[in-house]
């Protein structure tokens, strides 16, 4: 049964099957074992990014596509659900209106995407991603009337999903069971669904062709695989569940903007935890997520802390100093490929050996 | 570039008759330990051939003289001097030509571009560029073509002739002869036979029992990591005995 | 020693009248003559700027396979370094001889260079050689050396933008007529077309070329030809970062502000105009670079809103001609 | 005796061929690879296709698989025409091979490349839901090929660590494991040793005795060559210049002389 | 207990170095208005800085963690007009005070503002109509802005003022180049020939926020035309690259040198020593938000919300600038303006404008926009 929920892709390391399980359960406990606005905010975050990464790790650990418009149907989930949501009086008709539209949209982009990618070489076709994404975030910022531009739009959600709505009277474990609890825990329980979805997509015979393909593509062929559909299935899948995360973060945030849904901050994130994590193992994608979240969350503070006890040392105290996060975040680029070139998983697991 | 001169008057008698020298070489690749004491001696001016089942070890043996892995134990003396720790290229310039087993040729340069990196000081020489063509006619035709579209017999000519462009001491050669037409492996025998006779040294693996059985002086098998037996191909040759109990080998079927 | 039935590919000439066509076209739809003259000249130096920027990438690009999406930085750090030579020496930038000003300039330039060709030649060592021939873990690896290249801008030389005068020499502009050609653009295509040139020599007139490119398909196998290709790496990567850190200054100059971010801002623009050349051809760059800043100013005087988007449409529209670019590379004639 | 003979094949000819070409033909530049090479192959025969290298034996086998599109005309495989088909479609109905120089999945396991052939043989690579490891039955098949090349002990080891010849065994499985209609073999034996060899050999007979799947050989080892051929094809410069009996074929002169090089072999 | 206070900026990402004044003059402020004591009403101040990388989801976060957890009484913020507006449901939500500074757009104090809101910084209305008020005379105009909601949002503004302004002046081009616009030779073209013949004098206003696009277009020699360039006033960095245009004239938030009141002489003196440089824009901005929050507290003796909202409305406090004072309708500063021009001889690197004129808050009528 358990076996079958995991598509029989089991974590294989002691130490893995451990953090998982922490992952797991912490994320599930978030609300009653933290207080406070921040953290709820970081296990959503985490939750939604586990997904959007993992749906990338589909691409790029096991077909080896490189593409850099997974941003862009990330962000035409959120918009979908913000759009609708600013338009109209808000309900859940409306949201899933504004999903299902998403959703039409990024099947009819990520098709004419593969498509066109069949013309060119694999590196072209990451340049051409990056190409197409970049406008489209320009786009959006250009019909400002529509999207409220670099501003982005802010929007009321459904009564329920609001802080003023109260489940229970009383706090429960010091927190109040209020909208955006019972949010989160849409956002979790979804995000869990997907997540053994895309298992169990990576361990089909579907998924073994995509690993051949990005081992030798050529050779594939040669086996009697078209190729082309392979790779253009695994683009649409890959954008699909890219949408929904997008359309989770915009439910949870209540605000849709270039900023936070299109940049390419949020793709170089997403590379970064998918290396980190391990690339072409799922299981990276939530190890990596969980540890880079918390730190992008929480590292400032630490920093904070750092340069105040390096004050006598002016200049490290400059490296240290909060406003600077991002070149340790560099730092972290650089070091996690180094010494995880198969990722902490891979780490985990030992070498990379494939079964 | 050292030579033997500089050398003790004995190293350099000994270097005189032995032009390298293996001594316990083990080799790790990754977790596995592929080379477990190889003893190998090849005298100067000869052509010796090493054989052996598949995996026995012939090309990793190759590649750790050539230094493309590194030896992790043991010492690999070229004309009087321990090359077991050099980098590939002083390697290479210390006087070896390598023909690996995948024939690495560069698929997007030309033959002729090929061959001009191949010729380390400078132009190529045109006779010898001849002698050559002599024995590979299809690289004169394909001269200027890319040398990734040639057939896989071409890119064998290719990799063979980029060894032989300039003149070295001692050329190592892995599977020369497969994927080559009957004809072609003819030509190759004759360029052996020269390259020996302007004192060449040649260290041979082949699979081909044929093609070495009249041209290999002297004879090394291996297997799993080891040199199981050494003497001359004479011995060998004459000995079918030998041969089934080495090679698994009945002339019966092949001769 | 050509055999007749095998013709050595023709050169291919094509993409070389993009340029006056593109140029030509655009004449009667703009109208006014000085008006076309104004745009094509200043898109022609504003396209020689981005070559110099971009020359570096497709060089590092063609002859090691490496995508080097940190380039962006040496772009900065190139222009940053250049006010260390010339802030102090406002002095000389400020008297009104070209004479002067130039010889400031060049002794910036190369300072920058210096500066950048060792941060190249580090950033080789540290952060690029444990990926070669692993495209993902380059584009990663170097995104990350960018984002702590940029901070440590910040670092040395503090967030605050920085101005960077011209001087006074190359102010203004000189006018033909109605039409109106700046100074300073008019040193921008004079060194354009000197670095194209030296480029474009070594790359075919040497056997360089030839080893770096057979370098990238099997290092192992020039090894045991006896090349150290190891040092020829670092060179070529040096080389590239070095034109990147006169790009930079050249940039620096034209922009008169400098932000850390300056470098990163490019960088789509850079990797588009490599793309269209053909990753790693440096002629197709050198076309690509005019292309992209000629269209852009047709476009944002015909179309202003087209202009936000007109450089991809422009990749799109060359990849739709030809999937590899410009000139594929692998192919000689870079 | 430029002829696409079906006079001469020594099995007994089943009416029509199973896969045949007519002037089919390549050209890379100004350089003709294949020339208008036309000839018929009948199911539960052996042929092998020689030549001097770059005869262009690889490029028609390349022109039959669809790893090359013929510049003119046509291939077709069961009465059909195929010429249009892409490679992948092409290995679907029924025709397979064996690369010249081995071509892999380097970073799978040996056994993952076999089970991706078994895979695509039972046409269920698009299956999402299902997993992989359930389906028991093509992991056996798979196994039992390995058990066939005598690879079974590396089964787990990444192809990276393979030796050449042990490649050169995988090679050969997994066309086994495609267990297509038409087999097509580029020099199986190249680079593997005197004992390993006959392994391929008897194999290659087993599938022969079968006699319902159509082999092709490119060989270059003669005496692999008299073993097994039903029949000979010669290619020389890309035309087809000898087809019929093995003894006819190798006394003719053109083969002594270009090929086999008795005498010099003046051109390639 | 303490008295907190949350401060959030865009310290890092683009608009790092404008946070960065911002956090300077914020700081510079209390340290002045308390003596240096930090403490109001006998309480300890105590300021808490939060960057919000000018993402708008971050100044959400962070100012719900501002009031929500870590309890502060009013917040201050933030850069970015994309992040401030997304932070106004917020201080609804929890019933807290939020300065914006130095966010400019109209809506802040428009139709996205709530009864909590209140803003020192000016907003795009009052540059217009600063700009406006300088234009009297007839002619014609061309606008050059950035192709984004901001630039949009002001030269609507810009053609909106010129009317309350009651000038004279026609529009004749409005010419919108792209943010990432390098080479301004296409738009300059545009301007030009839209201009060329039409009555003078022809002015063409550039209205660009970042490095101004000024110098490039000085350089295309607009005067062949009789056209006269006017800047909108910009950082000192930008300012400082603009000597070469002596007698350009433009309006400005602030410049160091035009105020005169014993708080900004004090600003500039400690700034100087302290940084090398005399204060800009945004460390003004900052230190009267900083002048806003003391005048509130100790007028309130409070920090109660509902108490301070009525006291802050129609409020009149100190600042760099002169008086501000809250008007009590949309909670928006009213403030004196700059008409500047480019100094000729300058006699250091920080001497770049002379004043023609302070334009005073009365000239500058803004209207009110939030629908209450
Ligand atoms: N990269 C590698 N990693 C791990 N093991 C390897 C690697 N390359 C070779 N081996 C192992 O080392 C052993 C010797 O390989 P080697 O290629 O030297 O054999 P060989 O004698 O050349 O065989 P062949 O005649 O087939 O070429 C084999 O068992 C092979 O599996
Ligand atoms: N892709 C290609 N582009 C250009 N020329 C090619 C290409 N492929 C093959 N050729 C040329 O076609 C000719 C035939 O090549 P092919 O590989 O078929 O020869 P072959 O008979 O297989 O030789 P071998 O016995 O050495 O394998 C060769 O001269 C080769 O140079
Ligand atoms: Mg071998
Ligand atoms: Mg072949």
């Amino acid at each position: 049964m358990f076996r079958q929920l995991l598509s029989d892709d089991l974590p294989r390391s002691r130490m893995l099957s451990a953090l998982l399980l922490l992952t797991f359960f912490g994320l599930a406990a978030a609300p009653f074992i933290t207080s406070g606005a921040r953290p709820l905010n970081t296990a959503a975050t985490i939750c939604i990014y586990i997904i959007l990464v993992a749906s990338y790790d589909l691409l790029l650990g096991y077909t080896g596509i490189v593409s850099f418009a997974h941003t862009m149907f990330f962000g035409i989930g959120a918009y979908g659900v913000g759009l609708a949501l600013s338009s109209g009086t808000p309900g859940w008709g409306v949201i899933i209106i504004g999903i299902l539209l998403a959703l039409i949209l990024t099947v009819a982009l990520a098709l004419m995407i593969g498509l066109f990618a069949l013309r060119v070489r694999a590196i072209f076709y990451s340049m051409i991603t990056l190409a197409v994404a970049s406008s489209f975030a320009v786009l959006a910022s250009q019909l400002s009337d529509l999207t409220g531009g670099e501003d982005g739009i802010t929007f009321r959600v459904p009564e329920i999903l609001t802080p003023g709505f109260q489940l229970f009277e009383n706090d429960i474990f010091g927190r109040t069971v209020d909208g955006k609890v019972i949010t989160y825990y849409i956002v979790f329980s979804i995000c869990v669904l997907l997540f053994l979805f895309l298992l169990r997509v990576v361990n089909s015979p579907f998924g073994r062709v995509l690993q051949a393909i990005r081992e030798n593509e050529f050779r594939a062929e040669a086996l009697g695989y078209r190729t082309v559909v392979y790779r253009v299935l695994a683009n649409c899948l890959a954008a699909l569940l890219a949408a929904l995360a997008g359309a989770l973060m915009a439910l949870w945030l209540r605000y849709v903007g270039p900023k936070t849904m299109l940049s390419f901050e949020v793709m170089t994130d997403i590379l970064l935890i998918v290396v980190i994590g391990g690339m072409g193992t799922l299981y990276g994608a939530v190890i990596g997520a969980a540890l880079f979240i918390i730190a992008q969350n929480y590292l400032k503070n630490l920093m904070a802390q750092g340069s105040e006890a390096l004050v006598d040392f002016p200049i490290l105290a400059q490296i240290f100093h909060p406003d600077r996060w991002m070149l340790w975040l560099g730092v972290l680029f650089i070091l996690s490929v180094y010494f995880f070139p198969t990722g902490i998983v891979g780490k985990l697991r030992g070498g990379l050996r494939q079964r | 570039m050292s030579d033997a001169a500089t050398q003790a008057p004995a190293g350099q008698t000994q270097a005189a008759q032995k032009l390298l020298e293996l001594k316990g070489v083990h080799t790790h690749i990754g977790e596995y330990h592929i080379l477990q004491g190889v003893d190998l001696c090849v005298p100067r001016g000869g052509l010796a051939v090493l054989l052996g089942r598949n995996g026995a070890g012939k090309t990793t043996t190759l590649r750790t003289i050539m230094g493309l892995w590194k030896a992790s134990q043991g010492s690999v003396q070229f004309d009087g001097q321990n090359i077991a720790a050099l980098s590939t290229p002083s390697i290479a310039q210390a006087g070896i030509a390598y023909v690996p087993e995948s024939m690495a040729i560069f698929s997007d340069l030309t033959v002729k571009e090929n061959l001009h990196l191949a010729a380390r000081n400078g132009a190529m020489n045109t006779e010898r560029l001849e002698w050559i063509f002599g024995f590979f006619p299809a690289l004169k035709k394909f001269w200027n073509y890319p040398a990734g579209n040639l057939s896989g017999g071409q890119k064998q000519m290719v990799a063979i002739a980029r060894a032989m462009i300039e003149p070295r001491k001692l050329l190592l050669v892995d599977e020369p002869t497969k994927g080559l037409a009957p004809a072609i492996i003819q030509s190759l025998m004759e360029a052996f036979k020269e390259l020996k006779a302007s004192d060449t040294t040649i260290l041979l693996v082949e699979q081909n029992f044929n093609f070495v059985k009249n041209l290999g002086d002297t004879v090394a098998v291996m297997d799993d990591g080891r040199v199981v037996h050494t003497g001359t191909m004479r011995e060998l040759a004459d000995n079918e005995d030998l041969q089934q109990k080495l090679l698994g080998l009945s002339l019966a079927s092949h001769q | 020693m050509n055999n007749p039935d095998l013709p050595s590919k023709p050169r291919d000439l094509a993409p070389l009248f993009l340029v006056p066509v593109l140029a030509l076209a655009m004449l009667p739809l703009i109208g006014s003559f000085p008006t076309w003259l104004t745009l094509t000249v200043a898109g022609l130096a504003m396209g020689m700027m981005i070559f110099i920027m971009s020359s570096g990438l497709t060089l590092v690009f063609g002859l090691m396979d490496v995508l080097n999406f940190g380039h962006g930085a040496f772009v900065a750090v190139g222009a940053y370094a250049a006010t260390m030579v010339l802030l102090p020496m406002k002095g000389w930038l400020e008297i009104d001889s070209l004479w002067v000003n130039l010889g400031v300039l060049g002794l910036a330039v190369l300072f920058a260079m210096l500066v950048t060709a060792i941060l190249g030649w580090a950033f080789e060592r540290l952060i690029i050689m444990p990926v070669y021939g692993q495209h993902l873990k380059q584009i990663l690896i170097t995104m990350g050396g960018m984002i702590v290249a940029e901070q440590i801008i910040g670092v040395i030389w503090g967030v605050e933008q920085i101005p960077l005068p011209l001087p006074e020499s190359l102010r203004g502009a000189i006018f033909i007529g109605d039409a109106a050609i700046e100074k300073y653009r008019l040193i921008a295509v004079v060194v354009g077309i000197v670095v194209f040139l030296a480029m474009f020599l070594i790359l075919n007139r040497t056997k360089l070329g030839l080893l770096i490119r057979a370098g990238v398909e099997n290092g192992e196998m020039v090894e045991a030809l006896g090349y150290r290709i190891r040092r020829l790496f670092i060179a070529v990567f040096a080389a590239g970062s070095a034109l990147a850190g006169l790009g930079g200054v050249m940039w620096g100059l034209y922009k008169e502000t400098l932000t850390a971010a300056m470098g990163s801002e490019v960088m789509v623009m850079v990797f588009i105009v490599v793309i269209i050349g053909g990753l790693g051809s440096v002629g197709g760059c050198f076309i690509g670079a005019l292309l992209m800043a000629l269209v852009t100013n047709y476009a944002g005087f015909l179309a202003p809103k087209f202009a936000l988007v007109s450089n991809i449409a422009l990749m799109m529209a060359i990849l739709l001609w030809r999937p590899a670019g410009l000139y594929a590379i692998g192919r000689r004639g870079a | 005796m430029q002829t696409s003979s079906t006079s001469s094949v020594s099995t007994p000819p089943v009416s029509t061929p199973s896969l045949s070409t007519r002037d089919l033909s390549i050209h890379f530049g100004g350089h003709v690879a294949v020339n208008q090479v036309s000839a018929d192959f009948y199911p539960g025969s052996l042929t092998v296709i020689v030549g001097p290298n770059g005869a262009g034996k690889t490029t028609y086998f390349n022109l039959i698989s669809g790893q090359l599109n013929a510049s003119s005309g046509s291939v077709s495989l069961f009465g059909q025409d195929i010429t249009k088909f892409g490679a992948a479609k092409r290995t679907r109905a029924g025709i397979g091979r064996a690369f010249q120089l081995t071509n892999l999945f380097p970073h799978l396991s040996v056994m993952e490349n076999v089970r991706l052939a078994v895979q695509s043989r039972a046409g269920i690579g698009l299956n999402i839901f299902s997993l992989w490891s359930s389906h028991k039955e093509l992991i056996q098949r798979a196994e039992h090929y390995l058990e066939r090349v005598a690879l079974a002990n590396r089964r787990d080891d990444r192809v990276i660590t393979l030796s050449h010849g042990d490649k050169r065994k995988l090679e050969v499985a997994i066309l086994l494991a495609l267990e297509p209609e038409i087999m097509m073999f580029d020099e199986p034996t190249a680079g593997m040793s005197v004992d390993e060899v006959p392994v391929v050999l008897n194999l290659i007979q087993e599938v022969k005795a079968e006699k319902n799947k159509t082999i092709l050989l490119v060989e270059h080892k003669m005496d692999v060559v008299r073993s097994l051929a039903d029949r000979i094809i010669v290619l020389h410069n890309g035309t087809l210049v000898a087809d019929g009996e093995p003894a006819t074929v190798m006394a003719s002169a053109i083969v002594q002389e270009a090929y086999l090089g008795k005498g010099v072999a003046q051109d390639v | 207990q303490d008295i907190k206070i949350a401060l959030i900026a865009g310290k890092t990402g683009a608009l790092e170095p404008y946070a960065k004044e911002t956090e300077t003059g914020f700081m510079m402020g209390l340290e002045y208005l308390t003596g240096g004591k930090m403490e109001v009403n006998g309480k300890k101040i105590k300021v808490i800085i939060k960057d919000d990388q000018s993402k708008p989801d971050m100044g959400r976060a962070l100012l719900a963690e501002a009031y929500g957890d870590d309890k502060v009484d009013i917040a201050v913020g933030t850069t970015s007009s994309g992040s401030a507006l997304a932070m106004l449901p917020v201080a609804e939500e929890y019933k807290k005070i939020l300065i914006v500074e130095p966010a400019v757009a109209d809506a802040i104090t428009g139709d996205k503002w709530n009864r909590y809101i209140f803003r020192t910084s000016r907003n795009s209305m009052q540059d217009a109509l600063a700009a406006a008020s300088t234009i009297k005379s007839g002619g014609s105009i061309a606008f050059l802005s950035q192709d984004n909601a901001f630039g949009r949002d002001a030269i609507k503004a810009a053609k909106e003022a010129l009317t309350t302004a009651g000038s004279k002046a026609k529009v004749v081009h409005e010419e919108f180049a792209a943010q990432n616009t390098t080479d301004f030779t296409a738009p300059a073209q545009r301007i030009f020939d839209a201009l060329k013949n039409k009555p003078e004098p022809r002015l063409l206003q550039i209205v660009w926020a970042g490095p101004s696009p000024m110098n490039k277009l000085a350089d295309l020699k607009p005067e062949r035309f009789g056209i006269n360039l006017a800047p909108g006033g910009n950082i000192l960095p930008v300012m400082k690259l603009w000597k070469s245009y002596a007698g350009t004239q433009g309006t400005i938030y602030y410049y160091y040198d035009f105020p005169k009141n014993k708080m900004n002489d004090w600003l500039v003196a400690e700034h100087t020593k302290r940084f090398k440089a005399p204060p800009d824009f945004f460390t003004a901005g900052g230190f009267a938000a900083a002048s806003a929050v003391y005048t509130a507290l100790s007028k309130a003796q409070s920090t109660n919300t509902e108490k301070l909202i009525t006291t802050m409305e129609g409020m009149e406090f100190d600042t760099p600038k002169g008086k501000m004072n809250f008007r009590k309708d949309d909670h928006q500063a009213l403030q004196s303006m700059y008409h500047f021009k480019i100094k000729k001889d300058q006699k250091n690197e920080w001497d770049i404008l002379e004043l023609v004129r302070e334009i005073p808050a009365s000239d500058i009528p803004v209207p009110v926009k939030n629908k209450r």
